[in-house]
């Protein structure tokens, strides 16, 4: 909702990023959204995510359902164009458009209503079909727009505001991501800019199917004692896997990591994920030992958070790679190369007398 | 008893079991009558399951070279001895039946006005050839042998089809032979030969082919650019997604590099089908795909955001029998309304309407050309019959000069010149506003939503703003009318006219020969596009009464003319065919005539209906 | 300047920012309103977020009881900044304002019409009250107050409603009185009380209750005995759904084991609600769900397997501003093709029209009733205007002997005495066949589908058997005609009458009023179910010239007459009204009178429609 | 498809059930499934399982949606009613199926495409709700009914009929059962009668949602080299975890086991389920262990089948118990207890004065 338009003046003094460009040109329109609500948390670390990757504002394409969370698309980089679909639908739309056009940036943005309840479908599809996307979920356990029903993330013995305790189990996306085979699965926290801007920045540069499920609390409908999904909870049960640092292509590695405290994951673009130990030793790239430790703290009530998950780029195509599509984006090919022509016809349609 | 005498000019049904190869018999009798030069259509009742249910297939030779169903059926090979009940009553008196002798029926000598023919087929079958499923398959290609003795068939055209298929497995090709062979020789040895229904050569097929409308519009869809298709597999569609993919893996992949220059997605379902589609549209391919009845349910919610964020895509509706799952492998036209004011709220979507193949080869490449160009879904609606049956049709036109119409697509120059890019103003007068596509120019850039906005593309919940924007798309709705394809126009001015719809053409075009013959002239309206066009409006408005024939249940056609058009819906005499079968020209010509004739309303089912 | 002299007969218009607790204060307002025995009315403009935009509330004082907007406003509250230029633009000349003084807002002295009155709502606060939220809560009571000197309201009312509000949190009734004479004394004390507006108390509420159609929907759910509801949240169904678990848990428990008698299932989508709703009604209990636009879109693949597998549902569709996501806190009248027509294939789906909350009490009965006697879906579309305002209506009645109508439903006995079950066949000639339930009788047992079936519910692909069941389906159809609720007739015999539809009743019904004033008389029908029966066929035979409200784009109820009654529609003139605002009479009345003058049509958005 | 009635002549010689009813008594109409298809196999399972637990044929409800597979509710149990859905949204026609009555028993059958595909979402949600039902995936790995697409189970490197090869990874639904918290998650093979028709009393028993997730070729479209989902994969790469006997309430254990051998499991009807060890030892009642063996056995191309997992009833209380519903049918409540009355309605409505 954008009523208001933002004045886009650009104080001289701001940093620019490799691209010339401030952190102004990476802001979308003023956020409707309650004051304090995590996800606009969220939008400020993609602000920053964006800005520090230097992406061209056009490059990014921005796709949400429907919900507080997915509103979130309009309120960052304004140069990309953004598409609000329907409830829940937003990874077919992604689907569709990344097949046009396999060269640009696609982020999602849902709600865990969104996501995993009317849109749980098309979500693990998307999953299995490896789209080359990072898909955010902005998990507050509640429907927020609706307001304040519980959603299929809300955890058991949760309460709502209204004082109803939901009993049934919770869908946990990190889990389902990892048992779909998702290749990039990390969890983080709308309060944590720190750990959520290089995960996002990773996901962006990631090809394939990048999930970061942030736990992105309602302050109007979940913030309350008894929930889960309140600020005070997140905080009180937040379980770092690992530090992640993002290192953009042709930039070398500033800080020097303690000998076996970090390990390097070279992405396809020559860009770098850098992992650094936290605490007892942790494998991001073992999905079954992943699945134990996030079941684990879950069942502990502690949110493992940080890149719980990666798999090598070459090891798992994404869709494009796996149909072997052609590198000009399709949308661009020349109808020459799409139509075969007047004197194809006759041979074609020979089978057919 | 009198034999019908016949020369190219009877319809051959055949009752066999799905499953058992009967498939490839048919066509080529089929082809092999073709080739001939005899003009002639095939349709396939089959069932809706895979293996060991009755199915059966008309052959209808026609020198005039009508494409619908007579009505009644001159030969009839029964090979079921499960529906031998029905598919004897079922041949016209006079008529002939053709069955496997092996065993003895006694139930096929019920009717001592038709003229049965033994075959031991399976006794011949069981004696040349060796295996189970062998012997199953030679029996059908041995039927074809007998048939082709029968109705002196040219064994010439039998041989060169069978050798185009099976050139390459020798084998294969010579059992087929043989199996020809053992059929022929034996009706040429044990009975008179031609029957008094025969094939004689003509030359009335030369600048025609023999094709199914989903083979057809994936070639137009492959001919349209189209680069992107998603689906959900479902019956009747399924086959013009599998032409599809099969033309592009033969022309659109690099020889050297093996890159396919298209995206073909088998969705999870329907709602994320037509997802694929729009998000491929919205991002500047051009994209589609194919489904039926119960599909476009599934996808209403999607097509209502298209309509009014002005998303393009192409929907190939193959219709079959509704409501819900109804009959999967039957036809009807009942998806009109449905279509036409798809998704809740204030919607409207354009439609096409072909009536045979060569029609869904050509409305392919109009649909992504208007949709583009009008920035909306466009749905083709198309049914089995049209879809799955082989019609004969005059061979396709391509003109190397065509290029798409993209429509008001915004290039990055454009987009730089502009002080300011509005998304949904309407610079032109014509209601259609300009578009821009993603990763083209930052100033490009706007927000597509199904939720309110104004003409700027800002979220709007004020009254005016939204509004306007709504009679916008009424305006642009206005527009629609003069791009979509006339409707096709025929006669010489009576007071009478007769308007239908896709394929119920056939029936209605030879319904009306028959009908002239009889010394009543009617006029006639074929609505190729919804929304209506002048012509319409006028033939309506100059006939005093006006038949609509179309095939389902509630009139839908009349509805759309009813409601679209200023006729006063008192003169439209509704002609509704809804059993499943395709219509043929006997139900039309009855109900033409009880109208003019005030006579008794025809039996909606006419008896030939009542059989499969 | 002359100001506007009117007592009990004036729009108050409130001009806030949502989430800051402005609902209470308007209905505290309201409700006192109504407790003096005056009609009012209340509507609320919402926008569709949480937090921080602007929000609008109008209060219709009406001695005559009018539900409509009047489409003036006298008295602007004008709370919210962002907002001044309209809402200041929007007052009647020689109307009032009132704004928060505490800083100088030069732009409300900008017309010299009207009269500005300044009350430092926030420093009276700040002054008396500590706390952030607090502040800002009691900001909205402190202006109650200051409406309450202004208007001569009874304080009585004000502090009975506060008690019964807060009658166990005496802190907070303290702090609410505490506001409402803050704001009660300041007025006093400034201006001179009260203003030409005022409530005098009247005697024309008795026997009434004020309450919204989604609350009342919910309690009829609960008279007809409704047992399982399943939905997906969505506005402007959501509080319906609410309603009804409240009034479970209050009404449905079982005080000593705590055991429910009702399943209250929040679904995952619209699909699974309506296929939860489909199970349930299919297995005996009386199911329903709620939902809008979106939802029916995406129930309409099971709208059309329950129309052609016969399973009874109960669907209320709350309709707000389409298309697609369109304006969710918007009300309209957009669905009433798509409810009616529902579906691929030939389906017709019966649809209830309630006007007020007092119908949505009645029609939820009738709903299930209907339902079950027919077995068929029943969609009762209601709006955001009906369901999530506050009207005053007569208090409901209820009739202890009603006993639910629950169909043709065999029990164990008189399926034993059966030789063969048949579930479809019409043994009683109205169409309605027999049904069965689980564990009943395995002699009952038969199987429930939505592909093609005969009689006697087996599976058929054969055309005249599957014709069969078609054409029952029509016979019901007609049985439904005459079960439905009767369309409202008004009027003593003009040539020109008017139709109208659900909330468009109260804006019709007063522009009767102010037409007749101008010697201008229309008879009056206001349709009530779908199909329509005899007497709306007679009302458009019997008039020369028909006006058609209604609200949306399309003319929805227009084309449903059209096609469904012998009504040639060059007499049907359309009022559309399709802002997203609730019409209001003066809309109506423009539009009557342009077309009986012979005037420029008039425009569809009224200046006071432009301002939400 | 049942256009021949089948004759139901009963012997009276074929051995009677504890109802005194033969087989004959749970047999539907005639199958019109290809000869050899799979799922004809699982129906004669059902059938079996259904005598010996003597069920009274009205009592129980079969629900299904579109497909092969969604035929074979028509046969079995002609003296039940059924309700075969629209593609992929049986299991919410369950779940109210169900609220309207909790004492019938329900089986839903379904197939990959119709489970895995259109109707994930539902299934997932039903699992999350834990409705009282026995729900059979008669899985292929193909789309039989509309003639051999690929299947969301279709394995990696699986090989269609027409030569293409699957790329993607399949959706396993015992793991995703088990991701989800299902307390009863088995999988078998159309071949196994002898370990299918105990799975299915059991599931049948157990209260709460029971999936058996059954191997069941295709033999037109799936039963050729190169198929990991054929019959003579099957066989080969078929690993039982357990042997499962169900002994019905009432009657007493007839085998005596080896101690330490077999392990019992009581549900609430007094009914019990003994596994019989093979082979190493599994934990059956282990849901992250259980996760582990089925994707160690998935990695090495090995089914594991048995009943894999299941939770005491009385730790994951089924949809009604979660809901506190009344123990008498919702749908045979008598109206007196449903409407409240004229008297309560001038309560009601007085606080809207
Ligand atoms: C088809 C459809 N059904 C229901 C809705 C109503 N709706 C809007 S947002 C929403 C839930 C949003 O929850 P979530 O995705 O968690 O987002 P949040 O608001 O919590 O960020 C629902 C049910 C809708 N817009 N469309
Ligand atoms: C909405 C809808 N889409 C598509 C179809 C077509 N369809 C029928 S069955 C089927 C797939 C069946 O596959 P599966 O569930 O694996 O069953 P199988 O035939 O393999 O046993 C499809 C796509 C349909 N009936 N309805
Ligand atoms: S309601 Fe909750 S989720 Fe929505 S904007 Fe407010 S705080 Fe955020
Ligand atoms: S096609 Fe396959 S799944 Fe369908 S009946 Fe035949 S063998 Fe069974
Ligand atoms: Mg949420
Ligand atoms: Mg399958």
């Amino acid at each position: 909702m954008t009523f208001i338009a933002k004045p886009k003046v650009t104080h001289p003094a701001l940093p620019h990023n490799a691209r010339g460009l401030t952190r102004r040109a990476y802001e979308g329109a003023l956020s409707t959204l309650c004051a304090g609500c995590g996800h606009d948390s969220v939008t400020a670390a993609i602000v920053e995510a964006c800005w520090h990757l230097a992406l061209e504002p056009q490059n990014l394409v921005k796709l949400s359902g429907i919900g507080c969370s997915s509103k979130t698309t309009a309120y960052f980089v304004s140069g990309a164009h953004g598409f609000n679909a329907v409830h829940g639908r937003m990874p077919s739309i992604a689907t569709g458009a990344n097949a046009a056009n396999r060269h640009l940036n696609y982020i999602g943005i849902s709600g865990d209503g969104d996501t995993l309840s009317i849109g749980l479908g098309q979500f693990c599809h998307a999953i299995r079909r490896n789209v080359d996307m990072l898909y955010i979920i902005e998990n507050n356990g509640v429907y927020g727009l609706t307001k304040g029903q519980f959603s299929a993330s809300a955890d058991i013995g949760s309460r709502a505001k209204k004082g109803e305790t939901n009993r049934q189990p919770p869908i946990d996306p990190v889990l389902l991501a990892l048992d779909l085979g998702a290749p990039f699965v990390a969890r983080s926290f709308s309060g944590d800019k720190h750990q959520l801007v290089p995960l996002i920045e990773a996901g962006l540069n990631y090809r394939g199917f990048a999930l970061i499920d942030v736990l992105s609390p309602c302050v109007t409908f979940n913030d309350h004692e008894g929930s889960t999904k309140s600020y005070a909870y997140a905080r009180e049960h937040y379980d770092p896997v690992a530090l992640t640092d993002f290192v953009p292509r042709e930039q070398p590695i500033t800080v020097d990591y303690p000998p076996g405290e970090a390990r390097e994951l070279a992405l396809h673009d020559g860009s770098r994920i850098v992992l650094r130990k936290v605490g007892a030793d942790y494998d991001p790239t073992d999905r079954v030992a992943a699945q134990a430790a996030v079941r684990a703290g879950s069942a502990s009530g502690e949110y493992l958070t940080g890149l719980i998950f990666i798999q090598d780029e070459a090891t798992h195509p994404d869709f494009h790679r796996l149909n072997a599509t052609a590198q000009e984006p399709l949308n661009g090919l020349p109808f020459e190369q799409l139509s075969p022509g007047a004197a194809q016809l006759e041979r074609i349609l020979a089978r057919f007398r | 008893m009198s034999s019908v005498k016949r020369v190219n000019d009877f319809t051959i049904k055949i009752a066999t079991v799905n499953g058992t190869g009967s498939a490839s018999a048919n066509t080529l009798l089929m082809k092999s009558i073709f080739r001939s030069g005899v003009p002639v259509m095939g349709k396939n009742f089959f069932p809706s399951n895979i293996q060991g249910l009755p199915t059966w297939y008309e052959i209808r030779i026609c020198p005039h070279g009508h494409l619908a169903r007579s009505g009644t059926v001159e030969l009839m090979v029964a090979l079921n001895p499960e529906t031998y009940g029905r598919d004897v009553r079922e041949v016209a008196p006079g008529g002939f039946l053709l069955y496997d002798s092996t065993w003895p029926r006694p139930v096929l000598l019920s009717r001592t006005d038709i003229t049965v023919i033994g075959v031991p087929l399976a006794r011949l079958c069981n004696e040349n050839f060796t295996g189970v499923r062998t012997r199953i398959l030679m029996k059908n290609i041995c039927y074809a042998g007998a048939l082709a003795a029968l109705l002196n068939l040219d064994l010439g055209h039998v041989r060169a089809l069978l050798g185009e298929t099976y050139g390459r497995k020798p084998q294969l090709l010579e059992s087929n032979m043989q199996a020809i062979a053992l059929g022929y020789e034996y009706v040429r040895a044990h009975f008179p030969c031609p029957l008094p229904l025969s094939i004689e050569p003509l030359e009335r097929t030369g600048g025609h082919i023999m094709i199914d409308g989903n083979t057809a519009a994936a070639l137009g869809c492959v001919y349209a650019g189209a680069t992107v298709a998603a689906w959900y597999p479902i019956t009747p569609s399924t086959s013009l997604m599998d032409a599809f993919k099969g033309f592009c893996e033969r022309l659109r992949v690099d020889p050297q590099t093996g890159a396919k220059r298209f995206a073909f997605i088998q969705a999870e379902d329907e709602l994320a089908a037509i997802g694929m589609v729009l998000g491929a549209a919205w991002n500047g391919a051009r994209a589609f795909t194919a489904t039926s009845g119960p599909g476009i349910s599934l996808m209403s919610e999607f097509l209502g955001l298209a309509y009014y964020a002005e998303v393009p895509a192409v929907v190939f509706d193959i219709q079959r029998v509704g409501p819900s799952t109804g009959m999967p492998t039957r036809t009807q036209q009942g998806d009109l309304l449905a279509c036409a004011y798809a998704s809740h709220g204030d919607t409207r979507q354009v439609c096409l309407y072909p009536a045979d193949p060569g029609e869904c080869f050509q409305f392919a490449v109009t649909a992504f050309d208007l949709a583009e160009r009008l920035q909306t879904p466009v749905l083709v609606l198309s049914d089995l019959d049209i879809g799955m049956n082989d019609w004969m049709v005059r061979e396709f036109q391509w003109d190397d000069a065509y290029r798409p119409d993209r429509g008001k697509v915004l290039n990055a120059a454009q987009i730089e010149s502009l002080e300011k890019f509005h998304r949904y103003v309407d610079v032109d007068g014509d209601g259609i506003p300009w578009r821009t596509l993603p990763g083209v120019h930052p100033k490009g850039a706007y927000f597509t939503r199904g939720s309110g906005h104004n003409s700027f593309g800002a979220y709007t919940e004020d009254a005016a703003e939204y509004q306007q924007v709504l009679d916008r798309l009424l305006k642009k709705w206005h527009t629609a009318r003069q791009l979509v394809p006339r409707a096709c126009l025929d006669g010489e001015g009576s007071e009478i006219g007769i308007v239908s719809i896709g394929s119920s053409d056939g029936a209605v075009r030879e319904a009306l020969a028959l009908l002239r013959a009889q010394g009543i002239a009617l006029d006639y309206l074929r609505v190729r596009a919804f929304p209506f066009g002048a012509e319409v409006e006028q033939f309506l408005a100059a006939h005093r009464l006006v038949f609509v024939a179309e095939q389902n249940r509630d009139a839908q056609l009349r509805s759309l003319l009813t409601l679209e058009t200023a006729v006063e819906k008192g003169k439209l005499r509704s002609l509704l065919h809804y059993s499943g079968l395709p219509v043929s020209s006997q139900f039309i010509v009855a109900g033409v005539l009880a109208e003019v004739h005030g006579a008794a309303a025809a039996p909606v089912v006419s008896m030939a209906d009542t059989t499969v």
